[in-house]
Order: structure tokens, then C-alpha cells, then sequence
């Protein structure tokens, strides 16, 4: 049996090893991760690494030729200009309401009143749309601050479409009526109550009606020293713009790279 | 001569008998909980991110809605991780020297991306996409959890292919007015939160949930209010374009007559849902013809 | 055709009926016993086992390398691609299954037929079904590109909540493949138990000793033991026949499910059955020739076996004969243009040649096989044997090929040429399937022993009236 | 439990099948009902000398095969209709006649595995180690030419010296008395 | 071999018993009975015959079956061997025997069917394309009767089947000449073998040519009825149902002549549950076939293939259908399981009988909904009780030609090594 032992010692060596070879290759998982591009995910394809590619220069792409001046500044000859360049519709106004609730509000709060929860924390104040100087302002100065930033306000171009941006204008003008709505604009015949009898009578408590408190489980931990850091986007105009998902703009910044696994 | 086996040998051989069934078995049970465990499905784990976001502050603290910082999510597949840039909108001008935005500072500076760790990862072979979901009624507590509760965002379920299966199966159980998406602590309807919702014929005649309309109030005096107000109040903003004005927004386009249904549960309301979004059902979506028309 | 004055006076011929004998005469329980235990118990391997054993292996190490360098490059490497997605693997598959099962079929139906002459040979056919059968399920495993996540084809509570769609022809396979396999394991295992006592109790090293006793699982031989093997073999026997027919006839069902011209077709399943009994059958002759002589076995597989076998090669021959020519005729009697040009293309079109050589080996030089002395020849039959198998490739080569190149729309034909790592696959598992039966009849007794013990005349209980040898009381 | 000692019974061998049957039916017939017969290859005439006819091996196939048949017509059915229903071309859910065939792979399965494991377990076996290896003859020839009886000492009629007369009565080539 | 010292003797006379004629001329009273019925219900179906013409047919391709199914079963008995088929020789060569009355069952078809075109409508439609324009076929059956007129018409139709025949009654006539004449040869040396060839070869190649030729009598005859549709396996699911009807038949007979002598001596109960095995695996090949074409043309669903299906499945003929594979294939396969039961001579018949009633209810389920009137629409008529009345009195008249021809020569072929095994004595194990 001494040879035997010697072929049977071989043969199994030879089948673990083959076990082995296959188990080795069996560690391939393409369909896991596949060879393609994801935006955010980065790519070795492309010099600057990006996976989502930036328009290229000089050219235009279908449906941004922007060629109606007015629609995309908001600038009519160079002037600001109290006119939409499109009808109001309900339903844009319920955008524009939308809108402003998502990006607006954090510094400018729900009514507009520029309270919002960053202000709060210590941002530079926001604007008021309900002092003087903003219900003065022509509708398209709305669109133009959107579009290019204000003092201390980033611009939002990247966030909100130029429809978008024409809707939010219109909305902060129709918010601008509602905080400033006398009892003749009521119409005839309609009940209007003070808010604090509204709570008073739905049983909600008196605060209801005052100005929004803190949340209570919101940390804060140092107070803001008003500190400006190099390099935001109010203080330099031709600061780098970090875009994503919009529609006409240009990203120049590498977009986040998130590794698959780790 | 002495037997090649000695007696105990029989038990032995009876034992390794069961003892093989008994390791089959036990072997098929912890393979099916080991598939579904969070070794396997990192459910529940907290990746270790460059900075220590914390979406419970964003969210629940500051009421900074969803897609503030993930705008693409009601138009592409990638709801979008916000550039350094988002970041910096706030943060150019408070918690500036705060040690944990180092990193964000520091990608503000360089011009180079925070590496951030993927939590909601799915393989490269499925074709996830966030628009039609969030257009469709899912929300985004449906998949991501209280998002709003977590210090430190983990992923609260398998994402398997069973997980989503089972929602595609019965869509109707997860399905919510488009209103609702966004709000992370919407639980659905009951007799004490009913939700009244209607459809609009749409022009196309095929239903999508942009003509679903719902509503926590009571739909009555509401459409009355928007139709009254609308017409006059922005007259004025217009100049422009003042007679095409009259024509789009004229009442006559307007859903004139909603018929409002009450639902006071969430089978009700998915089902009322899932006909008007027009959700596929299981037996449409498995037939060849989905794709080979 | 015999002439009545048949010489009668050859020792193997029996005299009544004029046929060889299925065991040589002279033979004891003892001798038959030993001169079957004796090839494994020997410490003499002798060299021409070695020889062939070392090329076998060659051949296994080259199925490992294409089948590493497959796993690593994916199944990109062998010629399939649309429209022939198939292409050797599964010409590999059906050749590979189709001669797996001679062995259960030899086991079983004979064993239900009383044939006895199944005896002596339904050991190595078992084991060449088993060693098929691997070969076999090789093919559509490393076929799907990532053979490790096989499981996936088998109902599981899967965290994909996916289960098998029960209407494809191919999830039958994979029951039919695996069920095969199983029963044909068990069905060998139970049948060796026996010849495994035998082995154990004639080993003289004490490793023969333990390996065949932990094998054996302690078999004594008792009659009551007997009469439930008996019934378990007969049952097994019982349920190993229809599980052969199903098993081709569920990979008949792979082509003839679908709807492509040449392929939809229902003879299909009869007609592989029959072919692959008849390549089955091919594939034991191969095997059984050159053992018989190696090992000096004439007198237990005897020509009556060789005469026997193909005898059964020729009918399976014949049935797939008639299968072809249904083919034919109903390809024009269809009225179906498509019909009618996939039999024209397979005939005359751009690989008509396989066509002609499927029908050479399958069905024209066969029939030499209606000659007596051609059946009795072992060498003849040895080389027919290997013609048959040719042409039982060539067979499947041309279901797949011509079927799948031309397909109803002439934009979507295409042509198919192997590449060298189908090749290579293919003489791999040629190599794996020889590999594997070296080492099993070195290593296991290739003839069941209380098989032959049982055809013995001495096995007979002699009637009550016959005297004790000694004194009674 | 105590391992049993003593004598395992006594083991005539015998050379042909015709004595070991004569003997068995004898032994039988005098009435020795633990006693059990060794042949190396079946021999159906013994088993029925020692009153052993029916099995039950083929009614518990049946009974295997019958589980297969439902456990996977049942499972096609559950997964089919209830927990992956898939439009395939539009054939119904329930399509028995391809499910027939996984089904019928199965039964075939089960009834086999049922028929294999349901002798071996009748036979107790695996069983290494038995009492009648201790004869140096039984495993010289018991699985190669010899046929051997063994009256068994559990049996309330055995008597070593009476059955050991009572066995070289039937010309047995030798009689081995076997220990546990 | 030690089996001379308790072995039977055989009888010293060979032939049949005598209550043979008594069946014969029970079996020509039933037939003409019915035949009686059949022609009262010609007369009051009111359909101008038309059933009675199926009937007919019906009738014909059953006592085909009976007739040619047996000189098939008895050409393979020669090729497999076995002691089964030594003993059912005798019956079986009886059977062929019986081909002129079948060829003269044919006439009708023949001239009816065909030549006259009351049957086959491509023959009543040869003219193809005035039929399509006056809407009474349909564009797939011009197409068909179009393009297979080579073969589907009335001439090569006749010639077809007399080229058959004639084969066949020369394959009949060797057989059976043979067959006494091997037993005339009995006791010369060698002389065993050489029989063996001699009908070893003949009925090798006769197996051979009878599966094709029987393939196309089936087509002209049951197939092309429906000239629209195809299957590959027909020819085959024909011959494997031929085996199916006269197994049956000859065990029948075996038991109810082992009442007397010499079958009593000559058929053992090994023999008799050989025999049950083998209809059990007739019943399973027969159930494979049909289910194995039925899985590949459900699976297709294809428009050409499908629609012969379901004219035999829709409009009540699930009925038939359903029962169809009852007896066929439940009821005999559950009965076969038993081992006990296929000792039991009256319970193995009551399976005899079913398996052989199966197989006349399969060819009414082939035939009959290939008309227009039947097709998905299974209504009892007049008309349909023809297939019990025609085939009726076609079957009887055969049983009784068969009988006769069973008295015409000794049961037990003596001259056959088999002889000496049938004589041992039993020893019967599971």
C-alpha cells in the first residue's frame, strides 16, 4: 500500500489545491462593483478625478442659451425691475412657498422677518422683507440676490432653478402682502381673529401666538464671535462654487468623494 | 484475533451520525441569521465620518429640511451629498473655530472634497433611484429612518433585496401623500389624524401623484379660500405678461370640484395611492413586457 | 446469420443456448471473490496503472487551469456569445449526462429485467456514472460566470427574497441533475457495502482494514440484512429508472421548451433518452475493453456482455435513427418555412458537415453492430464504442450550434467557433472523468462480488430431497 | 446501562447455502426464535428458514416518496402563488404541469434516500463492532464462501451443550462459541 | 441445474381449450348486436352518417392496434428474450393472424374517408383554394393542404396503406410459418441458436420498418385530420399505445385459458407478476410520452401548436381529457404499486381492462374533437353514442376472429430453451 499512499497524498494536495484556486477566484464581485461611473464617487478616468463631468468651455448646452436676459439676471437693461417674466400662477406660488420653506427659512424664518434659527445662532442678521427698504425693492431684486448673493448671503444658484428663483420671489412678495395685511384686505364677510385668541380657543398654550421659542434640545455650545473665515462666499464674490444637481451651473470644485467600502 | 473496531466504536459511529444531522441543521440556521445580521448588512452601524455630523442638530434642532443640503433628490437617481460649499453657507460665520469643522475648513481652504464614508450603500448592480421614489410617495423616514433623531446617521434597515421586495410587493403600506415626504415623523393616517385626499383627472389622463391633492384639514373651506383669493391678489405682479395671466390662471383650470375622501388608515390611503400614482403591481412589473414591449 | 451446426465445444459458449456464458465456468465463491479483491488488496500497482494514471492527471491539471483562468477572467475567455450563449458548456453538459447514464440504467433496469449478465459490469458503469455526472454538472456550474453563488438556483429563504421560477426548464435541471446525482451516489454506495465487508475482511494492513470497516459500516452478511437490501436495491433499481429517463428528459427539455426551430420539438424527449443510453452504453464498452484485458477479466465480463451491450447500442442506435428521421420528415410536414430551412441549413448550411459526421457515427457505421461476429470482436467494438460517442457529440454540437446561429430573424444569425479554453475544458474533463476511474479501480472493487457469488450455479438452494454429503440423522 | 458479557451465542459455519437453510429451518422449527443466519450473498431461502419475510422497507419508500412529491409540489405552489409570484408570458401562476417535474424529481429523491437510510436503520447499521467478529472463521469466510448460523444465547431455549449437539446434528464444518 | 427431479410435465395437447369457440361466438353475437345498434343510430342521428363514419374509424385504428400491435409485442419478445414472452407467443401470432378482417375494416375509411372525402378534409378540400374563398377552411389549413398535398391525397393515401399492409401480411406470414416450423425442428443440435438469429434478425429489422411505417399510417389515418397540426413524437406515443392495448390482452387471455390445460402447467406466478411489471412500465412510458409532449407544447404556446390541445381540452373535453389520464395513467398506476396485486389473477384483470378501455377512450379523445363540431365542444348527441356502437361491434367481430384464430394451433411454442425454466418448479420471491 506504500505506493498508494504516496498517489493518494498527491491527488489530494492537487485537489486542495485546486479548491484553493477557485476559492481565490471565487473573491471577484464585478456586479458588486462595477467599473462605471457614479456620480460623487470619483473616477481614475479623468485627471481632475471627477466622475460627473463639468460642461466644457465655450459651449452651450441644450436648453441653457439664457438668452432671455431678463428671465435669467433679473436685470432689464441693467435695472431691477418690479415685473415677473412669467405669469403667477397658483401653483408657482405653492413652489415659491416650497421653496423658500427649504432655503430660505433657516435666515430668514418661515414669515420672512429675517429671525430665522442660523441668525439665531449668530449669523450676521438677515434681511427683513418686511422693513422698509425691502418692500420698496423691485420684485426682480429678489431674483438677483438669489442669483448672486447679497453681503453676507451665499447665492443660491445652485439650489434653486431660475423658475425656482422667480417662484421664491413671487412668494416673498406675496408674503411681504400677507405680513402686511390690513383689515381692508380681508374680504367682506370673512371672520379674521387675533392668533392669541386662535390658541386661546384650539386650547394651545399662550406661547402660540409669541415669538418661536428655542428648541429645547438644541445644543449650544459656544456663542459665535462673528469670526469670518477666509474665504466665504460674502466676502469674496469669485469664491469657488461647490454645485451640484443644477441645472446651468458650473461646478469647479471636486463634488465629495464617497469610497464604495471600506 | 481482535476485532478491527472496539465496541465503542458503535456509539461513536450512531453519534457522528447525529451529530452530522444536528450540524446541518444548525449550520442552514446560522447561515440564514448570519445573511440577515448587521455583521452582514451593517444595519445599525456608525461609520467613523471625518466630521461628527450630526443630523439630529441639523434637522431636529435647526429645522433645516432635507433637501437644503440634498437638493438633488426630487430630480436624480443621487439625492446628492452636499458640496463644502453647503457647509460653509452657515459655517463661514458661525462655530468658525470650532475644532470639529477642521475638515470642512480645511476642504473650504484646499479645494479638495470631504471623503466622507458611504453609510446607504447598495451594490453597483441596482439601479436605485431617489426621484421616483420621493415623487411617488415614499418618504424619506420610509427608508433612512428617523433621520432627524440620529446624532450620527447609520443605516436603520437591511437594505437587502427582501427589504425592498417587500415594499414593492405591498406598496400600499408605505405610500404617503407627496406633502409628507419630507416630514420625517409622519406615521399615517388615523381615526384621530385623518387625511383627506383627492385626484384630479389629469390632462394626460394618466394619473401620476401630481394630481393628488391631500390635506390634514379639512378640505372644504380650504379649496374655497385658494380659489378666492388667488385671482386678484397677484394681478399686479405681472405686467408683462397680463393677458396670458388670465388665461393660465383662470378658474377653469383650477381642480375646481375636488371630491375629498377621508382615510383614517394607512391600507385605505395606500390603496387610494397606489391607483392614482399609478404604482405597479407585482404581476405588471414581473411581466416581460415591462421592458420587451 | 448463424448456421445450425454452431460450434458448441467452447468452454465460455453455454450449450443450450448456444451464447457465451455471463461468468467464465469453474468459478468458486472463493476464486470470484479473490480475483476481484485481489486487483485492490495487491501491493503491487502495477506500472501501466501509473502510466495512465499520470496522463489523466496531466489532463486534470489542465482542467484546472482553464477553469482557474475562467473563474479569473470570466466566461468571456470560451466562444459563447449571442446568439450562441451555449456553445461547449452545454454540449459538454448533455454528452457528459447523457453517457452518465448508462450506469444507473444498466443497474437498474437490467436489475429489474433480471439480466443477469448486468452483474459484472454494473460496478464501473455506476462509477462511470457517478465520475459523468460530475463532469456533467461541471458545465452549466462554472457556465454562469460565477459559479460560487450556485446556490442561488436552490430554494433558500434568501435575504434577495428570491426564489426559483419553477416554469424554466433549467431550474428542472438543476433538480434533475442533483437528484440524479444523490440516487446514484446512494444507489452505488448501498450496492458496495457488501464488497466493502468482503474488503475489510480480507484486507491485511491495518489501514485497509479501518478504512474499509468504517466503510463497511459493520455489514455482516446477515439474511435479514439480506432481505432489506435486497428490497432497498430493488426499490432504488425502481426509482433510478424513471429518474434516468426524466433526467435526460428534463435536459431535452432545455431545447425542446423553447421555441427555436430545430429544438421545439416533441420526440425530443424519447430521442435523448435513447442517445443517451446509447453514448452511456459506448462509454462502458470503452471503459470495460481495455479493464477486461488489463486486469485479465474475460472470464467476468465476457463477450456475451460486450455481444449484449451491443446489441443494446444498436437498438438505442436505431431509436435515435428514427428520431432523426422524424426529424426530417416533420420538418418539411410542419408546413413551417423556418422548419424546413433549419433542417436545410442543418443539412447543407455552413457547419452541414457536423451534420454528416453525426450521422456517420450515430447511425450509418453502427449498423456493422446487426453482424454477430462484429459484436463479438472486443477490439471492433472498442473503436465503435469510441465512434459513437463522437457522434453522439457531434449530436448535441448540432442541436446547439445550427439551432442557435440561425435563428427565425436573419438578424440575429450568427456563427460560433471554439476557443482554446473550450477545448481545453472539454479534453479537461475527459481527463477529470479517467482520473477519477483510476483511482476508482485501484482503490474499490470494480466488479460487485456477492453479485457474481449470487449468478454461481453453487448459489442455488438445492431442493430438500437432495442427500447431506455427510451423515444426517 | 451495562455492557452485556458472557456468551454472544454459539456459530456453526457451514459450506454450502443447502446446509445453512436445512439447519436454519431445523433450529427454526425446533423452536429457536433468536438465531440469525450469514451469508455473502442473499439468500431470501435462509431469511425465510428463519421466519423473516416481510420488510418494511418498501412501505416507508412509499411513505418518502409520497413527503417528496407534496413537500415540493407544496413548495412550487407557496413560492408560485404566494411568495415570488412571476408573470411569466402570462401563464398562470399555478402551473402544474411544469411544476410536475420538480415535483417528480422529488419523490424520486426522497423515496430513494428513504429507501437507502430506512434499510440501513432497520439493520442497525452502522454497527463497527458485533460479537460474531470475534470468530476467526466468521470474518474469514463469512463475506467470501462461508454461510454461517448463529443460535443466539438470549434465546430462552439455548443451552450451550444442548444447542451445540443440537447444531453438529446438521454437520456443520465447525461451531464457535461467541463472547460479547 | 438441478430442476429435472421436480419439474411438470407438459401436457400432451397443445391447442386451446375448447370453450374458446364459445367466446368466439359470444364475441360475433355482441358484435352484431351492435352493429345493429350502430346502424338504428346511423338512421336517427340525422348527420348523414358522419358519426358512424368516425365510429368507424375509431373502431378500425383499435383492432389495427389489437391486430399489428401484437405482431409488434411478438417481434420484440424475439429480440428482448425472457420467459414473458415465450408463453404470450402463442396469442400474439393469433392476433396478427387477424389482418384480413382489419384490412377489410379499412375499406371504409378508405372509401369513405378518403376517396369520397367524408372524413379528411383534405381530401374533401383538395381543391384548396376555392374552399379558402368560400370560407370553408381557414388560411392555415390552405396553407397546409397546400403545401403537404404531396403527400396528403387520395391516391398516395391508398397506395400507403395496401404498401403497408402487404409488408406487413408477408412479416405475419413469416412469423408464423417460422414459428411452426422451429417447433417441427425441435431436438437437432445448434438448432436453437439458429432459430434465435433466424427471428432475431427478422424481427430486428421488422421492429425497424414497422415504427416508421406505422408513423405514417397514422398520420394519413388519425393525424391528418387535423392537417394543420404536427408533433414529432405521434408515431412514437402510436407504438408505445399499441404495446399498451396488447399487453393487456394477452395477459387476459393467458388467465382465462390457464383454467384449463395446457396454459394451467405452462403459466406461473412468476411469469404473471413479470408481466404486471411490464405493464406498469407501459403505463409509465405511455404517461411519459403524452405528458413530455403535453409540457413542450403548453410551454411554446405557440399559435400553430397549441390550438389541437385546447380543442381537446376546452368546451367540456377536460372531461374526457381529465379521465383520459385517469385511466390511463392514475388507475393503473396506483393498482401496479402493488406487488400483491399483481399476483392476484382477478385483480390484475380488473387492470387489464382498464388499461385496455383507456386506450379505446384516448383514440375518441384523439379523433373526435378534430371536427369542426366537436372541436371545444363536447355535447352529447345521436351521433356521438356511435362510438360506442361502432367501434363496439368492429372490436367484437375482431375478438372473435381472434379467437378462432387462437384455436388453430397449439398455445405453447415447444421448441424454446424457455420451455425447460416454465416447467421448474416456482420459487417465487418478491
Amino acid at each position: 500500500m506504500k505506493h498508494m499512499h504516496g498517489a493518494s497524498a498527491r491527488a489530494l494536495s492537487l485537489g486542495l489545491l485546486a479548491l484553493g484556486l477557485v476559492l481565490v477566484a471565487g473573491c471577484r464581485e464585478d456586479m458588486q462593483d462595477q467599473p462605471r461611473m457614479f456620480p460623487q464617487r470619483g473616477t481614475t478616468l479623468f485627471a481632475d478625478g471627477r466622475s460627473v463631468r463639468p460642461q466644457v468651455d465655450h459651449t452651450v448646452a441644450r436648453g441653457q442659451l439664457d438668452e432671455d436676459q431678463f428671465f435669467y439676471t433679473g436685470l432689464l437693461n441693467g435695472k431691477e425691475t418690479d415685473m415677473m417674466p412669467f405669469p403667477v400662477t397658483m401653483k408657482l406660488l405653492e413652489r415659491g412657498q416650497e421653496r423658500f420653506n427649504i432655503y430660505c427659512t433657516p435666515c430668514h424664518s418661515r414669515v420672512g422677518n429675517g429671525d430665522g434659527m442660523i441668525v439665531q445662532r449668530g449669523y450676521k442678521p438677515a434681511a427683513n422683507f418686511h422693513d422698509a427698504e425691502r418692500l420698496r425693492e423691485p420684485l426682480s431684486h429678489f431674483f438677483y440676490v438669489m442669483t448672486n448673493g447679497y453681503r453676507a448671503m451665499p447665492n443660491y444658484r445652485a439650489q434653486l432653478t431660475p423658475v425656482d428663483r422667480w417662484a421664491v420671489a413671487a412668494y416673498i412678495r406675496a408674503l411681504q402682502l400677507s405680513q402686511d395685511a390690513r383689515t381692508a384686505n380681508v374680504p367682506a364677510g370673512t371672520q379674521v381673529e387675533d392668533l392669541s385668541t386662535v390658541a386661546e380657543k384650539l386650547g394651545y398654550p399662550a406661547s402660540f401666538a409669541g415669538p418661536w421659542p428655542e428648541p429645547a434640545n438644541t445644543a449650544v455650545h459656544t456663542h459665535p464671535n462673528g469670526k469670518i473665515v477666509a474665504g466665504a462666499p460674502a466676502e469674496d464674490a469669485n469664491a469657488p462654487e461647490g454645485v451640484i444637481g443644477g441645472s446651468g451651473s458650473t461646478p469647479s470644485q471636486p463634488v465629495t468623494k464617497a469610497p464604495a467600502r471600506q | 484475533m481482535a476485532q478491527i473496531f472496539d465496541r465503542s466504536s458503535n456509539a461513536l459511529a450512531r453519534m457522528s451520525l447525529v451529530l452530522t444531522g444536528l450540524i446541518v441543521i444548525a449550520l442552514g440556521f446560522s447561515l440564514d441569521e448570519l445573511q440577515r445580521s448587521p455583521w452582514v448588512t451593517r444595519q445599525g452601524q456608525r461609520a467613523e465620518q471625518p466630521v461628527e455630523f450630526s443630523h439630529k442638530h441639523h434637522v431636529e434642532g435647526l429645522g433645516i429640511q432635507c433637501q437644503y443640503c440634498h437638493t438633488s433628490v426630487e430630480k436624480s437617481s443621487y439625492a446628492g451629498i452636499p458640496p463644502t460649499r453647503t457647509c460653509m453657507n452657515c459655517h463661514a460665520q458661525i462655530w468658525t473655530d470650532a475644532q470639529m469643522l477642521e475638515p470642512v475648513r480645511h476642504s473650504w481652504a484646499t479645494n479638495q472634497s470631504i471623503v466622507w464614508t458611504r453609510v446607504h450603500d447598495l451594490p453597483d448592480f441596482v439601479f436605485f433611484n431617489h426621484e421616483i421614489h420621493v415623487n411617488k410617495g415614499i418618504g424619506c423616514a420610509s427608508c433612512h429612518g428617523r433621520v432627524d433623531e440620529m446624532p450620527i446617521l447609520y443605516q436603520q434597515n437591511t437594505l437587502q433585496m427582501e427589504w425592498c421586495l417587500n415594499c414593492h410587493r405591498n406598496p400600499a403600506k408605505n405610500l404617503r401623500p407627496t406633502s409628507e415626504i419630507y416630514n420625517m415623523a409622519w406615521t399615517g393616517p388615523t381615526d384621530l389624524k385623518p387625511v383627506w385626499c383627492a385626484a384630479v383627472d389629469g390632462k394626460t389622463g394618466t394619473p401620476t401623484s401630481q394630481d393628488v391633492t391631500c390635506t390634514s384639514a379639512p378640505p372644504g373651506q380650504q379649496a374655497a379660500a385658494e380659489e378666492a383669493s388667488l385671482n386678484p391678489a397677484f394681478a399686479g405682479l405681472h405686467a408683462q405678461a397680463a393677458a396670458a395671466t388670465s388665461t393660465d390662471a383662470s378658474p377653469a383650470q383650477l381642480p375646481a370640484s375636488l371630491s375629498y375622501t377621508k382615510f383614517t388608515s394607512q391600507e385605505a390611503l395606500g390603496l387610494f395611492l397606489v391607483k392614482h400614482y399609478n404604482i405597479r403591481t407585482p404581476r405588471e412589473l414581473t411581466s416581460c413586457e415591462v421592458c420587451h414591449r | 446469420m448463424a448456421t445450425k451446426d454452431a460450434p458448441v465445444n467452447d468452454p465460455m459458449l453455454d450449450p443450450r443456448t448456444g451464447e457465451f456464458l455471463v461468468i467464465g465456468p469453474g468459478h468458486t465463491f472463493k476464486s470470484v471473490t479473490e480475483k476481484v479483491s485481489r486487483i485492490v488488496l495487491t501491493s503491487h500497482t502495477p506500472l501501466g496503472w501509473f502510466f495512465g494514471f499520470l496522463i489523466a492527471s496531466g489532463f486534470t491539471g489542465m482542467l484546472l487551469v482553464a477553469v482557474t483562468w475562467l473563474f479569473l477572467k470570466g466566461v468571456g475567455i470560451w466562444a459563447i456569445t449571442i446568439p450562441v450563449a451555449w456553445g461547449f458548456a452545454i454540449i459538454n453538459f448533455v454528452w457528459w449526462i447523457g453517457i452518465g447514464h448508462a450506469g444507473t440504467l444498466i443497474s437498474a433496469i437490467l436489475l429489474l429485467f433480471k439480466q443477469g449478465w448486468r452483474n459484472s459490469i454494473n460496478r464501473f458503469a455506476e462509477a462511470m456514472t457517478i465520475f459523468a455526472v460530475i463532469c456533467a454538472g461541471m458545465f452549466p456550474l462554472i457556465h454562469v460566470g460565477r459559479p460560487w453563488l450556485g446556490y442561488w438556483l436552490f430554494p433558500y429563504p434568501s435575504t434577495m427574497n428570491y426564489w426559483p421560477q419553477f416554469r424554466s426548464p433549467l431550474l428542472w435541471d438543476v433538480f434533475a441533475v442533483s437528484t440524479y446525482a444523490t440516487i446514484s451516489v446512494v444507489f452505488w454506495y448501498i450496492g458496495l457495502i457488501p464488497d466493502l465487508g468482503t474488503m475489510r475482511d480480507r484486507a491485511q494492513s491495518k489501514f485497509g482494514q479501518f478504512t474499509f470497516g468504517m466503510l463497511a459500516l459493520g455489514w455482516r452478511g446477515s439474511v435479514r440484512h439480506w432481505v432489506r437490501y435486497e428490497t432497498a436495491s430493488i426499490l432504488l433499481a425502481g426509482l433510478a429508472t424513471p429518474l434516468v429517463l426524466s433526467v435526460h428528459t428534463v435536459i431535452s427539455f432545455d431545447f425542446a421548451v423553447a421555441l427555436l426551430p430545430g429544438w421545439h420539438t416533441t420526440i425530443f424527449p424519447p430521442y435523448f433518452v435513447a442517445g443517451a443510453i446509447y453514448s452511456g452504453f459506448a462509454m462502458v464498452i470503452t471503459l470495460a475493453i481495455p479493464i477486461r484485458k488489463f486486469y485479465h477479466l474475460e472470464d467476468l465480463i465476457t463477450l456475451r456482455h460486450i455481444d449484449n451491450m451491443g446489441k443494446v447500442m444498436l437498438t438505442t442506435g436505431l431509436i435515435v435513427a428514427y428520431g432523426y428521421s422524424t426529424e426530417v420528415f416533420m420538418a418539411w410536414y410542419s408546413a413551417s418555412r423556418w422548419e424546413w430551412f433549419m433542417m436545410w441549413n442543418r443539412m447543407f448550411g455552413a457547419i452541414g458537415w457536423s451534420y454528416w459526421v453525426l450521422i456517420t457515427c450515430n447511425i450509418a457505421l453502427p449498423q456493422l453492430m446487426w453482424i454477430r461476429k462484429f459484436r463479438l470482436h472486443a477490439g471492433l467494438m472498442f473503436l465503435m464504442s469510441l465512434i459513437v460517442n463522437t457522434g453522439m457529440w457531434f449530436e448535441r454540437f448540432v442541436i446547439v450550434v445550427t439551432s442557435l446561429t440561425r435563428d427565425y430573424l436573419p438578424s440575429s444569425w450568427g456563427t460560433y467557433r471554439a476557443t482554446r479554453w473550450d477545448y481545453m475544458t472539454f479534453a479537461g474533463t475527459l481527463g477529470l472523468f479517467t482520473f477519477l476511474f483510476f483511482l476508482f479501480v485501484r482503490f474499490l472493487p470494480m466488479i460487485p462480488m456477492s453479485e457474481l457469488r449470487l449468478m454461481l450455479p453453487q448459489a442455488k438452494v438445492r431442493a430438500e430431497a437432495e442427500p447431506l454429503p455427510e451423515a444426517g440423522d | 446501562m451495562p455492557l452485556p458479557e458472557g456468551t454472544y451465542g454459539l456459530l456453526a459455519e457451514f459450506d454450502t447455502p443447502t446446509h445453512l437453510v436445512q439447519a436454519a429451518s431445523a433450529a427454526y422449527s425446533s423452536g429457536y426464535r433468536r438465531l440469525d443466519c450469514y451469508s455473502p450473498y442473499p439468500l431470501e431461502a435462509a431469511a425465510a428458514a428463519i421466519g423473516f419475510h416481510r420488510d418494511e422497507v418498501s412501505l416507508v419508500t412509499l411513505i418518502g416518496g409520497l413527503l417528496g412529491l407534496a413537500a415540493m409540489f407544496g413548495l412550487e405552489t407557496w413560492i408560485s402563488l404566494w411568495a415570488y409570484p412571476l408573470n411569466i408570458a402570462g401563464r398562470p401562476y399555478f402551473s402544474w404541469p411544469a411544476f410536475v417535474i420538480p415535483a417528480y424529481e422529488w419523490t424520486i429523491l426522497y423515496a430513494g434516500l428513504s429507501a437507502a437510510f430506512c434499510m440501513l436503520a432497520l439493520n442497525g447499521l452502522p454497527k463497527l463492532y458485533h460479537p460474531v467478529f470475534n470468530a476467526p472463521n466468521f470474518r474469514n469466510g463469512a463475506t467470501t464462501d462461508k454461510f454461517f448460523l448463529c443460535l443466539e444465547a438470549t434465546d430462552p431455549k439455548f443451552d450451550v451443550v444442548e444447542t451445540r449437539s443440537f447444531l453438529e446434528a446438521h454437520a456443520p464444518v465447525s461451531i464457535v462459541e461467541v463472547e460479547y | 441445474m438441478a430442476h429435472g427431479n421436480n419439474a411438470k410435465s407438459l401436457p400432451a395437447d397443445l391447442s386451446a381449450p375448447a370453450f374458446v369457440d364459445i367466446w368466439r361466438t359470444r364475441a360475433l353475437i355482441a358484435g352484431v348486436a351492435f352493429l345493429v345498434v350502430a346502424v338504428i343510430l346511423g338512421f336517427l342521428s340525422g348527420d348523414h352518417w358522419n358519426h358512424f363514419l368516425r365510429g368507424w374509424l375509431h373502431g378500425f385504428v383499435t383492432c389495427f392496434g389489437f391486430c399489428f400491435g401484437g405482431m409488434l409485442l411478438l417481434m420484440t419478445q424475439y429480440l428482448s428474450g425472457g420467459k414473458w414472452g415465450y408463453i404470450i407467443q402463442r396469442p400474439l401470432e393469433a392476433m396478427t393472424r387477424t389482418w384480413p378482417l382489419v384490412f377489410l375494416m379499412f375499406l371504409p375509411v378508405g372509401i369513405f374517408g378518403a376517396s369520397m372525402g367524408r372524413l379528411y378534409i383534405w381530401a374533401k378540400y383538395a381543391d384548396w383554394s376555392t374552399a379558402l374563398k368560400n370560407h370553408l377552411i381557414t388560411n392555415e389549413q390552405a396553407h397546409a393542404i397546400r403545401w403537404k398535398a404531396l403527400m396528403l391525397n387520395t391516391k398516395a393515401f391508398w397506395i400507403a396503406t395496401i404498401v403497408c399492409f402487404t409488408i406487413f401480411a408477408l412479416y405475419i406470414h413469416l412469423l408464423n410459418k417460422w414459428s411452426l416450423q422451429r417447433d417441427a425442428d425441435a431436438g437437432r443440435e445448434g438448432n436453437v441458436t439458429y432459430w434465435r438469429v433466424k427471428f432475431e434478425n427478422l424481427s430486428g429489422f421488422g421492429v425497424l420498418l414497422y415504427s416508421g411505417l406505422l408513423f405514417l399510417l397514422v398520420i394519413y389515418w388519425v393525424m391528418s385530420l387535423d392537417p394543420t397540426w404536427y408533433s414529432t413524437v405521434y408515431g412514437f406515443q402510436f407504438l408505445v399505445g399499441q404495446a399498451y392495448q396488447v399487453l393487456p390482452l394477452a395477459i387476459l387471455t393467458l388467465m382465462a385459458l390457464s383454467k384449463a390445460e395446457p396454459i394451467k402447467s405452462t403459466f406461473r406466478l412468476i411469469e404473471q407478476h413479470d408481466m404486471g411489471k411490464l405493464c406498469f412500465a407501459f403505463v409509465m412510458l405511455n404517461m411519459y410520452l403524452a405528458f413530455g409532449a403535453f409540457l413542450i407544447i403548453w410551454s411554446g404556446n405557440s399559435p400553430e401548436e397549441i390550438p389541437w390541445y385546447l380543442d381537446r381540452i376546452r368546451g367540456g373535453w377536460g372531461v374526457v381529457a381529465t379521465l383520459d389520464v385517469i385511466f390511463h395513467w392514475l388507475l393503473p398506476f396506483t393498482l401496479l404499486l402493488s406487488s400483491d396485486l399483481k399476483r392476484i389473477q382477478s385483480r390484475l384483470a380488473v387492470v387489464c381492462y382498464i388499461m385496455i378501455f383507456a386506450r379505446i377512450w384516448d383514440v375518441f379523445w384523439l379523433i373526435e374533437p378534430n371536427f369542426r363540431d366537436a372541436a371545444r365542444n363536447l355535447h352529447l348527441s345521436v351521433g356521438i353514442l356511435e362510438y360506442i356502437a361502432v367501434p363496439g361491434a368492429l372490436i367484437a367481430f375482431w375478438m372473435a376472429a381472434y379467437f378462432a384464430e387462437l384455436r388453430k394451433r397449439p398455445v405453447i411454442a415447444t421448441n424454446d430453451p424457455h420451455l425447460a425454466e416454465i416447467l421448474e418448479q416456482e420459487y417465487v420471491h418478491a
